[in-house]
């Protein structure tokens, strides 16, 4: 594909734009980081958070009219292309938790033209924080099987029952939650997605710890709460059709946020050099464990290669692809091989939990190898996704349920 | 599947419809059981030659299309479905691009058009032993007036019975081992001194092994520069690495396929075996590693044609990865099949037999994992 | 185990007869090696045969009256502990194809006394050959799903089917073939096991060739062949029990038969050595073959532990033990991937058919490699290894049935 | 499980019932969350030494009972089973095995009754760096007068913190990365010169990093030979190694039957998992893996009791094939129990790290494959 010359000049005005807006002091950092690390940086982020959202390029591909900018996939690409060398970043999808990236597209298909309008722009301009009750505590794979249940109450509904992994929950001003709202129909067929505010207090969260230390997940118990009628999202007992899309947005940005390289991240051969040494000839002196990380990173660089296939194939725009099937379990295998061999470089060095006998990114690894250990379960599990693989994409019979 | 020009497109499609009407696998199967020493039919041979895929990476200059190695592999995958046995890969890949890479014009000439044509087989003699080792290339080349003589022995030469024209890694100066000090000869295979015994392989590809005895070779023989082949020889076993990549892709995917419809149609316990959860999620992962290979079969084959700074790397990684997934498939091609595809009736076996002569061709998975770490610095 | 004074003279008393009975020129020979390989020694073989019958020593467990010797388990292993510094071995168990090893001990626990006198005899003797006809073309591991069908005929039952993988069914004279009795009763309930002469009009085979090229293999079809009433072996639609427990001996000869060294087997380092070269160190040259390599001698080591501990669980007893079913897998792993190993070993010449461009051993070791596919489909498939202990040993329900 | 006597049965039943009741995983957990900075509750360690497990492998001369090591492991299993913490490897074991093998009559006289009773802690300082290279030995052991001052870091010692006397291989000759020259050292760990710093692990034990600052040392304190300690030092790390592996088993077999259970109970999709066959395989594969790796644990157990020739191969087996298992099984641990064994209030996650570290210890997977080869002369 060749650039046209329209195509060249958006790219300039993205340039200049980015030149005169983007906050330089923020350069090369992450939301995380800056406002984690650096709360001096706090006023820059929300400046530009501020200036990011009056353009529309929190969510830069929805509609003008509702926080967006109305831009092309290809053209939201180009900013993040020329975010790039600049060390700028878009915080807002951060700042909104799961609206921007998850229940924001999927209101864009599903909801009401009032929900779009009293919904959306909250997310695009990350004011307002979302967060998604779908798990249960005894449903995991099988969410379908949720038995919180939401009474029909004339012009509301009232909720009852108890959420898990609801990230964000504690922050979060808005949750969309996953209810039965027919205990008598079919599994499937009985289920309603609701928006509801978390300001409430007959909503509770607990934040879950994990393996690996604090996380920002939490249980979420509702006893006697209120989601409008007006936030029914999707038709009543439609549930299962608004949550199918909605994972499938929530697989697509797991397959690309995953990717992205962590900040200053040390290449997997310089660490094993640094840890392990090498022979006269330049090759790492443990064999054994060099030949299991050229087999990472060769697996990684085809998964790296294999997400560029796709987007090409899809010539540029993007589109909801089966074989983001394929990706998650490839990524999360990538991943997970990769914080294993980082911890076995480091070896006596790489079992540390905290105090001074290690380093500070030594104990990161050990920190993310645990909580990476999360990435084949959640989002569809590693067995959900090769369920998936065999009957979508191969058509194959069912395996998970019988009639 | 890349995303393709419509030329290449075509080409493609036409390399699938040709392979499935002319030269199917029973055509292979009625090739092997005849016992055809050169291990192809010349009939398929001349039919490819006229539909052009000969000339595929010959300049139009020297009557080819100069389409590139994306096409080539687009092609080769598909004869490697239908396992179609031919000097394709090693005249009209290997051997033309160590002239198109390293001919002069003189060479060129008198060669490539003859290539393109079909009418010339060139192949690449480069191993000396029972592993792939170009820096451990022994034989010798002595000077003999304003000539060489070569000496020594080439074996798993490709279509090494059929080949016309021979191109000969020796040594010309340094020791077997190091990279200096090889040069690379394209002489005609009928030259007097050169003995060619056929290799009866699992396969039945017309491979062979070559002794050279004392043979006379001109100056003018000299393919590239003399004393510093090596550049130009690692160049050519990447093109032909990237063509195997695309071959034994072609080879992965009709075994997937055939696994899939067994899958879906074979009854074992009163359902399709492809119901039980263990074969459902085996077929995926197959299906996934496969997606993977492709990924960097077609990279490779693209880097080629981009001229690509990562062009070694991504060759390595190709024939690494793609021989990961074959070796995988084809085990399963016959696990899953069950006893039947423990018959030579059924095809199976071929694949599987195949797979592994593409494994040993040109580096197997170990050398080109080192190889890949090596260029990656560690 | 401390041996006993009477343990230590059977032990001479073995070791005596073997002395004076075993022809030297036998020694270190197989039964294969001597009548493929060296036909001149066919009279010495067929007195040693001659006499180790006379001994009851061709199956040494089965009591007297049978052909064998009433020995016990710890006895028998001590005539094949004797034999081997001797270079000696017993032909009976391969002469006899499927009688000693399978046939026979089922027919010693389910036979009637007539059964057992006419039959076991000329097992133990290694004078009539047995074939089984067990799977069908269309059953595969679904052993229970066969249609060949007998039809009672007052005196005989008259068989009608075709058999495949019956292993030596051109040269047996005897088979023990599973048929259904009852086409009405439930899949397992209506099968029975019969014992038939090959030596009828109605029985033909036709040798089957394989992906390694030629076989012991044949197809077997019956049409209206004929076998006594007297030979049904079990009762009548129980075939069931009897091909379950005729199976188990199966795999259990199979675990001890496949662990046998083959002549002369050059050790797969030395080999490697020899082929791929080493550094300055001894260390193989190929370090990543090398990690994999090691990796498949430590299974094969832990696989050989594994065995002797069962042994020694068992105290000796030869029991059918559960965990025979770990076993298969495991040698059947570390075989396959010995023998991959072995052709990545050998490169280019390790790709041979035929012809004097391979030494034989390389052109044998392709032949093995691919006939060694078959291991991991018959006698019990991987899978049907797994879902024996996922059921029988862990507990888990049973995956491969409906109701 | 190994053929075992009457009296090992005795006391593996007894380390089952003692362990469950006294030590179980709760207790591993409350001395955790207590930051016990030792990394073991007092109580279970005396509790121990009265049960007569810290002198399994003593000399009853010497206050011990001489058991053997396949006692001593069926302890350590149990006790891996419930990630019971307490000086017992180091100190009972590892420490005891270089008193018996190495020391001097005065040595043994005056440490092993103190180890049998539970009153002193022995442990081994060997590890110098991020990774297990014994013969990589740098710590300086310099003549001064009679005797020695040692300086030098050591890492990675087990029970460091508590422990009241060091074993310390230590570098008298030659340079590091040769076996010749080193020499072990019994020195108290109150030594002037001697400063501990915790190692806070994820498994909350009680590592520690020690620097020796010019610590004098007298000749007496020579443990084994001079110059020539490595065979020592390798002996003694075999039997840790084997210990090792013990322990590892058990912690495997506690993770399978936790994950056994679960699969047993769990419902999804209408149905218990382990009814899924993808787990009832990955089950059944587990299941052989751990019969695999224990008969090797086994194994090499019986081989130092037997004072086998191979036990050296047959220690690095152990550790290289239960580190395998180990580290398949801790992963499947968390997998199979999705989300709950993501969560800290579960008892997967104490597992899994257990598992990296004993992974870590005394030689990882790669150490002990490329041993076992080079004991086998490849």
């Amino acid at each position: 594909m060749t650039a046209t010359a329209e195509d060249l000049s958006f790219r300039q005005s993205v340039r200049d734009w980015l030149a005169s807006n983007f906050p330089p002091a923020l350069a090369g950092k992450s939301y995380r980081a800056t406002v984690e690390k650096d709360p001096a940086l706090a006023s820059d982020l929300e400046s530009w958070r501020g200036r990011l959202a009056a353009q529309g390029w929190g969510a830069p591909t929805w509609p003008k009219k509702y926080g967006g900018a109305g831009l092309s996939h290809p053209e939201a690409k180009v900013i993040q292309e020329e975010m790039e060398p600049l060390g700028a970043f878009n915080p807002i999808p951060t700042l909104a938790g799961m609206g921007v990236t998850m229940v924001g597209p999927t209101m864009l298909e599903y909801g009401t033209d009032d929900q779009k309008a009293r919904h959306l722009r909250g997310m695009a301009s990350g004011e307002i924080r979302w967060c998604l009750g779908l798990s249960e505590p005894n449903a995991g794979s099988d969410l379908a099987s949720l038995s919180a249940r939401a009474e029909d109450k004339g012009d509301h509904f009232l909720i009852n029952g108890q959420k898990i992994w609801t990230s964000g929950a504690d922050v979060s001003q808005w949750c969309g939650a996953l209810v039965r709202t027919d205990p008598s129909a079919a599994k499937r067929d009985g289920i309603s997605f609701v928006l509801l505010p978390m300001d409430q207090p007959d909503v509770r969260t607990r934040p879950i710890r994990l393996i690996s230390g604090v996380s920002p997940f939490c249980e979420t118990y509702f006893d006697d709460a209120r989601a409008d009628k007006a936030d029914l999202l999707g038709k009543l007992n439609d549930g299962w059709s608004v949550i199918k899309r909605l994972l499938q947005h929530e697989r697509q940005s797991q397959t690309s946020a995953d990717r992205r390289k962590l900040d200053n991240e040390e290449p997997l051969p310089d660490l094993a050099k640094r840890y392990v040494g090498t022979d006269a000839d330049g090759t790492l002196s443990d064999k054994d464990l060099r030949a299991r990380l050229i087999d990472n990173m060769m697996a990684d660089k085809a998964h790296t290669l294999t997400v560029a296939r796709i987007r090409a194939e899809a010539q540029g725009q993007v589109k909801v692809s089966a074989a983001a099937s394929i990706l998650k379990n490839s990524a999360t295998t990538v991943a997970q091989t990769k914080a294993e061999l980082k911890m076995e470089i480091m070896g006596a060095q790489g079992v540390g939990w905290e105090g001074d006998a290690f380093e500070p990114d030594e104990l990161a690894s050990v920190r993310e190898w645990l909580f990476g250990k999360a990435a084949s379960i959640y989002g569809g599990s590693y067995e959900v996704q090769y369920n998936i693989i065999a009957k979508n994409i191969l058509g194959l019979p069912e395996t998970t349920q019988k009639g | 599947m890349a995303a393709l020009t419509e030329e290449q497109s075509i080409i493609r499609d036409q390399a699938k419809a040709w392979a499935a009407e002319q030269a199917p696998v029973q055509a292979f199967r009625a090739m092997r059981d005849s016992g055809a020493a050169t291990g192809f039919e010349p009939k398929t041979w001349s039919a490819m030659a006229e539909l052009g895929w000969t000339g595929i990476v010959i300049p139009e200059a020297y009557g080819g299309s100069d389409l590139g190695y994306l096409t080539f592999g687009l092609v080769l995958e598909e004869l490697g479905r239908n396992l179609t046995a031919s000097p394709l890969f090693a005249s009209g890949l290997v051997g033309a691009a160590a002239l198109v890479l390293g001919g002069t014009e003189a060479q060129k000439q008198a060669l490539l058009p003859a290539i393109a044509k079909g009418s010339a087989i060139a192949t690449l003699a480069v191993d000396e032993g029972p592993r792939h080792a170009p820096a451990g290339t022994a034989l010798r080349a002595e000077r003999d007036g304003s000539g060489y003589r070569l000496s020594g022995e080439k074996t798993f030469v490709f279509e090494g019975l059929a080949a016309t024209d021979l191109i000969v890694a020796a040594r010309t100066a340094g020791s077997p081992g190091e990279t200096a000090g090889i040069t690379l000869f394209l002489i005609p295979a009928d030259t007097a001194g050169v003995n060619r015994t056929p290799m009866q392989t699992m396969d039945s590809r017309g491979y062979a092994t070559i002794r050279f005895d004392s043979v006379p070779t001109p100056a003018e023989a000299v393919l590239g520069e003399t004393d510093n082949g090596f550049g130009l020889l690692d160049a050519v076993l990447d093109r032909g690495r990237a063509g195997l990549g695309a071959d034994m892709l072609g080879t992965a995917a009709q075994a997937f396929d055939m696994t899939l419809e067994y899958l879906k149609t074979r009854k074992q316990f009163g359902q399709v075996i492809g119901g039980f959860q263990a074969l459902g999620h085996r077929a995926a992962a197959l299906f996934s590693g496969m997606e993977l290979a492709r990924s960097c079969v077609e990279a490779a084959l693209q880097a080629l044609d981009d001229d690509a700074p990562d062009t070694a790397q991504l060759c390595s990684l190709s024939k690494a990865k793609m021989g990961e997934h074959l070796f995988q498939m084809s085990n399963q091609l016959i696990q899953i099949h069950g006893g039947i595809g423990m018959t030579d009736e059924f095809d199976a076996g071929f694949y599987l037999k195949r797979a592994r002569v593409l494994e040993a061709a040109f580096g197997n998975r170990a050398f080109h994992r080192d190889r890949y770490a090596r260029l990656l610095g560690f």
